[in-house]
């Protein structure tokens, strides 16, 4: 209510007002939109605005500031500052180094504090008071929705950042959102066929799962796709979000008859359970005859920072992977590590991908419009970002792309390398139909503009 | 006037201006300026400083006046959060069906845990409240998410019933919450030179009402009702030994706090139509014991004030990062720039929880019965130095005041 | 019936990290009433010393492999611990490999100066003061003291394990005539229950057959009383907060391998040992400890499948719904004293 | 038949037997006293009187009705006000706020959400307190904190908020213990006065000999939990067994 500008601000105002430096003028309407341009946050002058909303604070603050580094990255690289990065390799040569449309880009942060309300508070004030043209970053997938929701009804673009759940471009998907990062289907279908080829078709699994919208639906495609290679599925134990030690959770699994553990975790959670997991020597039993196994279906690499040793030899998915061999991730990552002094995360990629997606339809669209933004994106194949071809599917505004299968290194040779790859997924053995069970239940809706 | 005395009424006026002009108040800096990061006159920031304002009087009519301490109020925000959030999903997009049953569906709930809650006093009452409202959020955030949609909070889609009124507008987007067709996201900018001011449908509702909380809270303060609360806190002994059982008193005064934080939760649904789950967590009972006790707990105005204070560090300080830091010390030598920017970076962006966390330290250190009472210290000192022939009249504390 | 001893040995092993935390945090309200939130930062704080010693021991000076290339392309550099280095490859690793158990030493006067830095530089301020300037004050520092450690140590969990021969598991069921693999229970788990045991132990030793111990549970139950025989209690309150910080530092030292720390892991214990010392009863040790072992024990059994599938969701309440029930049936919990802390 | 009849209460703690087949009638409209030497059971039996104790056997009659089992709120309804040894009065607010919470209080005890009409404007109600004020020499202190005041003066707001309920039975517990001689003087005095002024019954708990020759119309002994002699003032002066159980305990005056 009061702070120490407020009496200040009363002079100041009076002063500026009184002197009659400016005709007052007042514009009517939405909240964000300004009516003469015919959408909200229209960029005015000679830069445009950018939000970039990540988690500072909370478990997830390490991710959200590799999250922000890549952000600034990207900008750099718009603004034709630093090596360009993968501007160079992006199938798209719209991007000419001097901003979007040539207006400077700029850019506001915030800190979601991985809380949907939270984040939907600073999403807000970039948008009211800073006057952001579209927002992106997030960890976790009720964030993501959220926000994404925040920005159908306020009329700018959302380009998710880290969020996994089939629910985000699923149930609760929106004309304005899009996502870059794969989701919980992908991973299902990318791990079966390795995982079958690793640990053959006649396997039980048990299966630990965090109590909550992301935990379950990973649990469901993983469940899916490895049942249809033969698997049976012998149990699934929800585990509170809050859970610390999951000691009496993993306790039965190995009495249970299971030979696989399926950790339906993800950040702390399952650093945690997998901790524990291999603290209860489950890797070194023998059951059915069979050595048992542990799967974590959503890998990243401050988990397995977190996790350390225990990761060694555990089989997950990843959307990307700084070790790959294509010209644009090296580009990426050469950026990155020369600024930085380390190799970017999968959610460093996929925040730097989206920034430079989101400027290239602007120059391909020649509008900030969100609705011209939008049908630009929309249907669009690019390749280039890191992930090979790529498609912005129109119906969901999921992108497809191929999907890593990792595995925890043994020795690894340095802190950098604590995953290999085992496989790229192709992008047909990940794609599925818009209307697909676990996706079904949402609608797009149409564009908004905000004015 | 308004059955207030000269003093109360002059805070009730005050209160009211400040209210009225925060869109002015608040925005001190023009838009272009450095300074601007500093600007909370923006609509939600504002609506977020009544209606936790609202949150805050209403925890102080509690643990203010009556002492017992309650560290699970955020369920009742929750709860009504919930409550508008259906309503809007269900009935109509006017908030005020949305309000009034935010209010009773969360006076039900207090009613509920402040009955269980209240055969215990001091601390085991505290935890008892803490526990209820922990079950609440984890239910709310698992088993409960078909009522809570869970992680993801609970929200508007375009397929929802609405008895009066329609699913999807004309144009295939999500309709907006409104008063009687007034729409709450609707917002006047008035531009001065290079200020612009922001006047949103939204917070004046919400600044209304807060008034209104505000002068219900004073009349509460003053009344019988108040002094009997008062009574609690002071000697529950000597209140029994006059024949007076206490716990009716203390649970009307917690069904009436549990009531305002329900109005706060249907007004934060209906500026913004999201419940998110960790609304009821503890972290956010804790938030508004914070709030309380910063500004200063028994007084008027503190709790807002804290409320107030706490928000602009939330929303203002996490906002400013690395750059905006060197847009601000530019003028300085390179060298110089550098190590200021990596100084003051600590406590904004991500340090900003730093910087919340000691000013909670110095102001309770310093400034015992929070900022309100600090406030009148000063002002004390000022007025002593002023005019020191003048019998002492800021030692003479209005009660409760 | 495997089941339940598997689940009896989880409880006792969670309870043991509940009683040592709440056994600290009950000292401090007892001894000197006040209501500290900054007791999990201290616990955060005991276990980043167990990475701060791995840290320590692993200083590394490096050696440039040019057959190999880091993530950049620029040739290798290799690091090899100091340790390694001066004491020969053998003694080196094994002293990085046994950091944790070390880091109880190491704690051990870290933790006593906090504690009576905390107490002399800042609690000592606020005895007389209402418990919501306490509430406030310790929780401003909780926060500081969490994000001066994300500041040093980011937010991400750092992995500490226990030393090698210490990881892998026990089977116990074996050892009481059931089929192998059935009972099973890792070395570590069973480490940090024994030493629970014996910090508990030590701790009532110490307050039942010391001069020191005397004076100080005299000064628990009537302070002023002890004050007046002119005995100077401020100084072996000071003492008390010490021993009460040392604790909880020991309990996170010991907790390291069992979930990698992070900066916000004492905001996670807060809330739950505040709940542990409140339905133990306010002001009593043994209260504590028992409160501590019977929700470890309950939320273990809470867990299991067969009672989850009768009341879904049951183990996401139990520990709050088992404080309500005992509040609400023993007035001042398990074993409380009248009168402590109920204004 | 007294206003008040004790009959066989026992109550023991653990081990220790504090009361013991207590026997005691008060006469309505008298001054009566207990004494006893400390640990005679003074404090346990008015405890068991108030509500905050309930006896192991016996009953506690006021005016032909069971107290036991009654709370402390529902006994002070029948029309007992205690006094407390170290006087309990709500010392966060003022005097005359003090003053006006029982001039508030129903005399049923019943609850009144009375939340939006202002304490100012309660003009009978102030009207009484600031009699009752007026009354007790406090006027002047009216906006005092009662914390800040003199023990005495703490001794007389607590008295005159009792008196404000016009009980039929006031107990006192020791009113003059840690007063100085002139404040113990004037508590005598002011006692004699609204003795003389109502109707009304006073049972006392004094180890003050002085206080109890000034005041008591009636005295039991009691000792070692159980009543030793019940007589007039004159006849317990001399009494050899009261010598006997206050031998080196306290003087007699």
């Amino acid at each position: 209510m009061s702070n120490k500008f407020t009496r200040r601000g009363v002079l100041k105002t009076g002063a500026g007002a009184g002197a009659g430096l400016a005709l007052p003028t007042i514009f009517t309407g939405n909240v964000w939109a300004a009516a003469h341009s015919g959408y909200t946050n229209a960029p005015q002058g000679s830069s445009v605005t950018l939000g970039f909303n990540v988690p500072q604070t909370g478990p997830y603050a390490d991710e959200g500031a590799d999250e922000l580094r890549a952000f600034q990255l990207a900008v750099e690289h718009l603004n034709g500052e630093g090596d360009g990065g993968m501007i160079s390799t992006f199938s798209s040569k719209t991007l000419q180094g001097n901003g979007i449309m040539g207006k400077k880009v700029e850019f506001v942060t915030g800190d979601t504090q991985t809380k949907s309300d939270a984040a939907r508070a600073s999403a807000k004030s970039m948008i009211e008071k800073d006057g952001a043209i579209m927002i992106s970053g997030g960890s976790s997938s009720g964030v993501a929705v959220a926000v994404q929701g925040l920005c159908q009804e306020a009329g700018v673009i959302f380009m998710a950042g880290l969020t996994h759940s089939n629910d985000t471009t699923g149930k609760d998907k929106k004309a304005n959102g899009f996502r870059h990062f794969f989701n919980a289907y992908m991973s299902g279908a990318a791990l079966a066929p390795v995982l079958e080829k690793l640990y053959g078709k006649d396997r039980a699994a048990y299966h630990l799962t965090a109590d909550y919208t992301w935990g379950w639906t990973q649990q469901e495609s993983i469940q899916a796709a490895t049942e249809a290679i033969g698997w049976k599925t012998i149990n699934n134990v929800l585990t509170p979000l809050a859970q610390t030690d999951f000691s009496s959770y993993i306790a039965p699994v190995l009495n249970s008859g299971a030979d696989v553990l399926v950790l339906n975790h993800y950040g702390g959670n399952m650093v945690n359970s997998l901790t524990n997991a291999v603290q209860f020597g489950l890797r070194e039993k023998q059951v059915n005859g069979k050595n048992f196994e542990i799967v974590v279906p959503l890998y990243s690499e401050l988990m397995a920072k977190g996790a350390g040793k225990n990761i060694a030899g555990i089989v997950g998915s990843q959307n990307w992977d700084w070790k790959l061999e294509d010209e644009g991730t090296k580009a990426f990552v050469q950026s990155f590590g020369t600024k930085y002094g380390f190799p970017p995360s999968q959610a460093a990629q996929t925040c730097y991908a989206q920034t430079l997606l989101y400027a290239d339809a602007v120059e391909r669209a020649k509008s900030f419009n969100p609705c011209a933004v939008a049908e630009a994106l929309e249907g669009y194949e690019f390749d280039g970002l890191g992930n090979g071809k790529t498609l912005y599917r129109a119906e969901d505004h999921q992108c497809f792309k191929d999907v890593l299968v990792v595995r925890g290194a043994e020795n690894p040779q340095d802190e950098f390398h604590l995953v290999e790859i085992v496989e790229v997924t192709p992008v047909g053995q990940v794609t599925y139909a818009p209307d697909h069970p676990m996706f079904a239940g949402g609608a797009l809706g149409s564009c908004n503009p905000g004015a | 006037m308004l059955g207030l005395d000269k003093k109360d009424f002059t805070l009730l006026l005050v209160v009211a201006a400040l209210v009225l002009l925060a869109p002015f108040i608040l925005n001190p800096f023009p838009a272009d300026s450095a300074m601007a990061q500093f600007n909370a006159g923006y609509p939600d920031l504002m609506q977020r400083f009544v209606i936790f304002g609202i949150f805050a009087i209403g925890f102080n009519i509690l643990f203010g006046l009556t002492g017992y301490l309650s560290f699970g109020h955020a369920a009742f925000l929750g709860v009504g959060s919930y409550s508008a959030v259906w309503m809007f999903k269900l009935l109509s997009m006017n908030v005020i069906p949305a309000i009034i049953l935010a209010v009773i569906v969360s006076g039900v709930f207090a009613l509920v845990i402040g009955f269980v809650s209240l055969r215990r006093t001091g601390i085991y009452f505290s935890i008892l409240t803490l526990a209820f409202a922990q079950m609440s959020f984890n239910l709310a955030y698992s088993v409960l998410t078909p009522i809570t949609n869970g992680e993801t909070g609970l929200q508007i889609t375009l397929n929802d019933p609405r008895i009066l009124g329609v699913s999807a507008t004309a144009e295939g987007g999500i309709p907006v919450t409104n008063l009687f067709g007034l729409e709450m996201r609707g917002t006047e900018v008035l531009n001065i030179g290079p200020w612009a001011f922001q006047f949103n449908n939204g917070y004046y509702l919400c600044g209304v009402i807060m008034l209104i909380a505000f002068y219900i809270s004073i009349r509460i303060f003053r009344s019988p009702f108040g002094l009997m609360l008062r009574a609690i806190k002071a000697n529950k002994t000597r209140l029994n030994y006059t024949g007076l059982n206490t716990r009716p008193y203390a649970l009307a005064a917690f069904v009436i706090s549990g009531m305002y934080a329900g109005l706060a939760g249907g007004l934060l649904a209906s500026m913004d139509p999201l419940a998110g789950a960790e609304r009821m967590q503890w972290t956010a009972s804790g938030e508004v014991v914070l709030m309380t006790i910063l500004g200063g707990a028994g007084t008027l105005i503190g709790p807002v004030v804290g409320a107030g204070f706490i928000k602009y560090f939330e929303n203002i300080f996490s906002k400013i990062n690395e750059s905006v830091l060197h847009g601000w010390f530019s003028f300085l030598p390179e060298g110089m720039e550098n190590g200021v920017v990596w100084v003051t970076e600590h406590f904004v962006g991500p340090g900003w929880h730093l910087t919340l966390g000691l000013l909670f330290m110095l102001v309770v250190t310093f400034l015992p019965g929070g900022l309100v009472e600090g406030g009148q210290k000063l002002a004390g000192l000022f007025r002593r130095k002023s005019k020191s022939e003048a019998p002492d009249g800021a030692a003479q504390k209005h009660p409760a005041e | 019936m495997d089941a339940i001893i598997l689940q009896l040995l989880n409880g006792l092993d969670k309870g043991s990290a509940y009683a040592l935390i709440a056994l600290g945090l009950t000292l401090i309200f007892g001894t000197l009433g006040v209501v500290n939130f900054a007791h999990g930062a201290l616990f955060m704080i005991g276990a980043f010393c167990a990475v701060t010693l791995s840290k320590l021991f692993n200083i590394s000076y490096e050696t440039v492999d040019p057959t190999r290339k880091d993530f950049l392309g620029n040739p290798l550099k290799i690091k090899e611990p100091y340790l390694e280095h001066w004491f020969g490859h053998d003694l080196g690793a094994t002293l990085i490999d046994w950091a944790v158990p070390l880091a109880i030493l190491f704690s051990i006067p870290i933790m006593i100066a906090v504690g009576f830095i905390m107490e002399r530089g800042l609690i000592k301020h606020f005895y007389k003061r209402p418990h919501a300037d306490q509430i406030l004050v310790t929780f401003g520092l909780a926060i500081v003291l969490q994000e001066l450690i994300k500041h040093y140590y980011g937010a991400n969990p750092l992995p500490t394990p226990a030393p090698a021969a210490l990881t892998g598991s026990f089977d116990f069921g074996a050892l009481i005539g059931f089929d192998p693999n059935v009972v099973i229970y890792p070395y570590w788990r069973l480490v940090y229950f024994a030493f629970a045991a014996v910090v508990i132990g030590a701790v009532f030793a110490f307050l039942q057959f010391t001069t020191f111990g005397m004076v100080v549970r005299a000064g628990m139950a009537d302070r002023e009383t002890v004050g007046l025989l002119g005995i100077n209690i401020d100084k072996r309150f000071t003492i008390m907060f010490g021993i009460a910080a040392a604790v909880a530092g020991m309990a996170g030292v010991m907790y390291a391998p069992i979930n990698s720390p992070n900066y916000h892991m004492g905001m996670d214990f807060l809330v739950l040992s505040f709940v542990v010392v409140v339905v133990g009863g306010m002001g009593s040790l043994p209260g504590a400890v028992a409160a501590g072992f019977l929700l470890g024990i309950l939320e273990s059994f809470a867990s299991m499948n067969e009672i989850k599938s009768l009341l879904p969701g049951i183990d996401q309440i139990i520990i709050y719904l088992v404080a309500i029930i005992i509040l609400l049936t023993r007035p001042r919990g398990l074993m409380g004293r009248k009168g402590v802390m109920e204004e | 038949m007294g206003i008040l009849e004790i009959k066989n209460v026992n109550k023991r703690f653990g081990g220790l037997k504090a009361l013991t087949d207590v026997n005691l009638s008060v006469a309505e409209n008298t001054v009566h006293a207990i004494i006893g030497p400390n640990g005679a059971g003074k404090s346990t039996l008015l405890n068991c009187l108030v509500g905050k104790l309930i006896p192991d056997t016996g009953s506690v009659m006021f005016d032909g009705q069971s107290v036991l089992g009654r709370t402390p709120y529902e006994i002070n309804q029948m029309g007992i006000s205690r006094v407390f040894q170290t006087p309990e009065i709500f010392g966060e607010l003022t005097v005359m706020e003090n003053m006006m919470i029982p001039c508030f209080a129903k005399r049923d005890g019943s609850f009144e959400l009375n939340a939006i009409t202002s304490i100012a404007s309660q003009k009978d109600v102030r009207e009484k307190a600031e009699h009752m004020l007026e009354s007790m020499n406090l006027a002047e202190k009216r906006n005092m904190h009662a914390a800040s005041m003199s023990r005495g003066d703490k001794r007389r707001l607590e008295i005159a908020m009792c008196l404000a309920q016009e009980p039929r039975l006031l107990l006192l517990d020791e009113p003059t213990a840690g007063m100085a001689r002139a404040d113990t003087n004037n508590t005598i005095d002011l006692l004699k006065q609204i003795k003389a002024e109502r109707d009304i019954t006073i049972a006392i708990i004094e180890h003050d000999m002085h206080v109890v020759f000034s005041l008591a119309e009636r005295i039991t002994v009691l000792a070692q939990g159980t009543p030793l002699v019940e007589d007039i003032p004159a006849n317990i002066k001399g009494h050899p067994k009261v010598r006997e159980a206050y031998l080196g305990e306290t003087q007699v005056a």
